[in-house]
């Protein structure tokens, strides 16, 4: 779990590189992480590259981070789903909560021109 | 006729990763195992024996067909080698080829016909050599043909490979959607579009959309959406809320609540996405789950009531004072009441009466009795006549107008503690009923004995939890 | 048949037939008396007697001493709808979850306890006080087809 | 143990009668000096109504010499007993089986 402000295209976007697993074992981790990185923004994209699994407790997170972005006027957006994690994204309905983008790069412009999707 | 079932691990190996430790004969399509498909055909063909020959291990094939009496056909087996030749093949299998015409099914092939009918006299008429082939498998005659005289110009069948799981997919698609009644499992209720096995429980609130195929003990629950194109297998549990369109679900599946699954196939635990292959193997047990058939089965009746009996008679021997001292104390003053409730058995059409204590008075003396469950006392000695468990679903009472009937499932297990205590898990009928389904089909003794403790002591402090 | 069957064997492998032919008229006789007309029961009667057969044979290898006194305590009784049959010796201890071999090394022995595990439909191994008892348990009818 | 021996072909058929089982077993093994050589050889099965572990280890050892030693070991006639010992132990990875002996000796040599 990574985190890093890119401010190249003008507006802070915080993102965040998941790596392995987001599981109930460190779910609370990413949580509790993300509490502290709304302080610098409330953009995000969850650059999700490296992303092997993901089970229920990993996905409530999220997308408990995700109403926290939008509650600061923000967003949350996915990049580079694996075909796996996207699977179980579509399973639990969660796909359609997040705007989700091919890579991270597209997902940051997004943010810049206002694109969805 | 005799038919001679020739299949290669090569041609079946793929299946493996998705249907780990089921033969891929036996493995169904539409509800209906792969190996019955290729016996109905030899025996339509006219056949009266056939033999399966394979490279691979048989035996769970022949746990399934046994000697094939089922079908009213001689069913026999044989090992051939990975790098035989189909010339081979033949020879090893001389003295059953000998005698007869034989109808050859070489490879990991579907075989689609229309017309039932004409299949005898076309095997009996046609002259001997390769019927058809495709790149997985071919068709075969040798011997002579009765009578050549009328031979038969088109082909009344054809193949189809079998060579990846998307091909697997698309061939339950074709048969639910457009050939359904030929290949049907017998025993199922047969609605146009619509077959389903025994023990099928739709929800109120459920909606089943035609073409269909659903097995056995099935449960479809409240606000599920099943179809169009399901394939359902046997003992399913399509949770509340949860939809299941273009996809299959195999036997011993649970699919929890508020899912999607649409154009997949489920099994177990695992998800695949047919037309990329991709498998993920869930560990949430409340998303996707195999249903634990160990639990069922016969065996384990016994010892789960002796778990049963041995934990109610423990919280009779350490609630028995309570309890005299509570009703002494309460019929003193005249706030002791017994009223008989009568609840539905596990097994239909039973039900039994329990007179439990109702208590009128408030405060903290009220608080303590329900705390220490002692409103339930008289229910533990029927955990030892083996009429309820000390764990399982909630009692429903049986009421004049008949209401609660329609909430019985077929995993219902009335008992003095309800999984959904537990757990800790909304009060609300719907709610703790996902918590008791779940495991009705999933709990074991041991861990029953622990979710009894735990439900007991959950009664203890209530609302302490979040 | 109703009352279980016990025999005592030397621990002598020229005494094998006997646990064989023993096995399979008490199978016989089990199966018969459950409505199995002729060659129903046929791989029930083979599996059977192959699986005691098979485990006195590991009984006698495994209690490769001089000792000629050594015996072999085979009990046969019906139970839940199946056949048990327990063999008991008094060798040293073995594990009973050996690994199958790997056919491909063209293993001579080692068949012996898989093709228990295969043919029974449930297996238990427990040693006490120096007795080694395998207890095995074969359902007459197949559990697949119910 | 009986073991008959015949000739198809210029190929030796051997065929064991009664038990393959362990008070058997080494008897079998020893019984036949075409266990040795280079030269293919079948073994008919026929006559056999009984085989257990040891029984199946003598052959896979005589077919593990045979083919060390550059020959070859077919089998015929597995009754439905038999093939079942070769079924759950997968020996029969290592066997070609055939339904009758003439066949599996007559392409061979």
């Amino acid at each position: 779990m990574k985190f890093q402000i890119d401010s190249s295209s003008g507006p802070h976007i915080g993102i965040v590189t998941l790596t392995g697993r987001v599981d109930a074992r460190n779910c609370t981790e990413l949580q509790n992480s993300f509490m502290s990185w709304l302080m610098d923004t409330s953009r995000f994209v969850f650059d999700c590259s490296g992303l092997e699994f993901i089970d229920s407790s990993g996905l409530g997170t999220i997308v408990s981070c995700l109403r926290k972005a939008l509650d600061h006027n923000g967003d949350l957006k996915l990049a580079a789903l694996s075909p796996k994690v996207s699977m179980v994204l579509e399973l639990t309905k969660a796909s359609k909560l997040f705007s989700i983008f091919p890579d991270a790069s597209e997902a940051v412009n997004s943010y810049v021109t206002g694109t969805k999707e | 006729m005799k038919t001679l079932i020739v299949i290669r691990e090569k041609d079946y190996g793929w299946m493996s990763s998705f249907f780990p430790g089921v033969h891929p004969l036996v493995v169904p399509i539409c509800n209906k195992p792969f190996i019955e498909f290729l016996l109905d055909f030899a025996i339509l063909a006219g056949s009266t024996a056939v033999r399966i020959v394979s490279d691979g291990s048989l035996n769970s094939v022949e746990a399934y067909c046994e000697t094939g009496d089922r079908w009213g056909i001689e069913l026999g087996y044989g090992s051939i080698r990975q790098n035989d030749s189909d010339e081979t093949v033949m020879e090893k299998n001389r003295l059953f080829c000998s005698e007869d015409r034989v109808l050859v099914i070489n490879g990991f092939i579907f075989i689609r016909y229309a017309d039932k009918a004409g299949l005898k006299s076309f095997f009996a008429e046609t002259s001997s050599g390769s019927l058809s082939r495709c790149s997985s498998g071919s068709i075969e005659l040798t011997g002579i043909p009765e009578d050549v005289s009328a031979a038969p110009g088109t082909l009344p069948f054809s193949l189809t490979d079998l060579h990846s799981i998307d091909s697997y997919y698309r061939l339950n698609a074709e048969i639910l959607t457009d050939y359904p009644s030929p290949y049907v499992l017998p025993g199922y209720s047969n609605e146009p579009d619509c077959h389903m096995g025994r023990n099928v429980v739709i929800s109120k609130g459920a909606e089943v959309i035609k073409p269909v195929v659903i097995g056995n003990n099935v449960q479809i629950m409240k606000g599920a959406i099943v179809g169009p194109s399901a394939v359902i297998g046997s003992n399913v549990i399509v949770d509340r809320e949860s939809t299941v369109s273009r996809s299959i679900v195999l036997d011993n599946t649970y699919i929890g609540e508020q899912l999607d699954i649409v154009g997949r196939i489920a099994s177990g635990n695992t998800l695949v996405d047919p037309e990329t292959a991709f498998l993920v193997s869930m560990e949430d047990p409340h998303l996707l789950a195999g249903m634990n058939k160990a639990a069922r089965r016969q065996g384990l009746v016994l010892i789960r009531y002796l778990a049963h009996a041995a934990i109610a008679l423990l919280l009779i021997l350490l609630l028995i004072l309570p309890y005299l001292f509570f009703r002494i104390l309460l019929s003193v003053t005249a706030k002791w009441q017994t009223r008989a409730v009568t609840f539905y058995g596990a097994n239909e059409g039973k039900s039994f009466t329990s007179a439990l204590p109702s208590i009128s008075c408030g405060g903290t003396t009220c608080s303590l009795f329900t705390r220490l469950s002692l409103d339930r006392f008289p229910m533990f000695f029927h955990v030892l006549a083996g009429k309820i468990g000390v764990i399982g679903s909630f009692p429903l009472e049986v009421k004049e107008s008949g209401h609660g009937e329609t909430e019985i499932f077929s995993g219902y297990r009335p008992a003095v503690f309800s999984y959904a205590e537990a757990e800790d898990w909304p009060a609300d009928a719907g709610e703790s009923a996902i918590v008791e389904r779940y495991y009705a089909v999933h709990g074991t003794p041991a861990q029953d004995i622990v979710l009894t403790v735990k439900a007991f002591l959950n009664r203890m402090h209530p609302g302490e939890q979040e | 048949m109703s009352a279980s069957i016990t025999m005592n064997l030397p621990s002598d492998i020229r005494y094998v037939r006997i646990a064989s032919n023993t096995a399979r008229s008490v199978a016989e006789l089990f199966s018969g008396e459950n409505g199995g007309e002729e060659g129903k029961y046929e791989e029930f009667r083979n599996a059977f007697e192959l699986a005691v057969t098979e485990a006195f044979s590991n009984s006698v290898r495994h209690g490769n001493s001089p000792d000629k006194g050594r015996q072999i305590f085979i009990t046969f009784s019906p139970e839940n709808e199946g056949l048990t049959a327990s063999v008991a010796d008094t060798n040293p201890a073995f594990n009973p979850e050996i690994p199958p071999p790997d056919i491909f090394s063209y293993p001579e022995s080692g068949y012996g306890l898989l093709m228990i595990r295969q043919l029974m439909d449930e297996i238990r191994y427990s040693r006490k006080d120096g007795n080694n008892t395998l207890t095995m348990h074969k359902k007459l009818k197949n559990p697949h087809n119910q | 143990m009986m073991i008959r021996e015949r000739n198809h072909n210029g190929v030796t058929i051997v065929m064991p009668v009664g038990r393959l089982d362990s008070s058997s077993a080494s008897q079998f093994m020893s019984g036949s000096p075409s266990f040795s050589g280079n030269g293919k050889i079948v073994i008919d099965l026929s006559e056999v109504d009984f085989i257990d572990s040891t029984g199946l280890g003598s052959l896979v050892g005589i077919a593990r010499k045979k083919r060390e030693q550059g020959g070859d070991v077919r089998l015929a006639c597995l009754n439905e007993k038999l093939r079942k010992v070769f079924e759950i132990t997968q020996a029969f990875r290592l066997f070609d089986i055939y339904d009758d002996a003439e066949t599996a000796a007559g392409r061979q040599g």
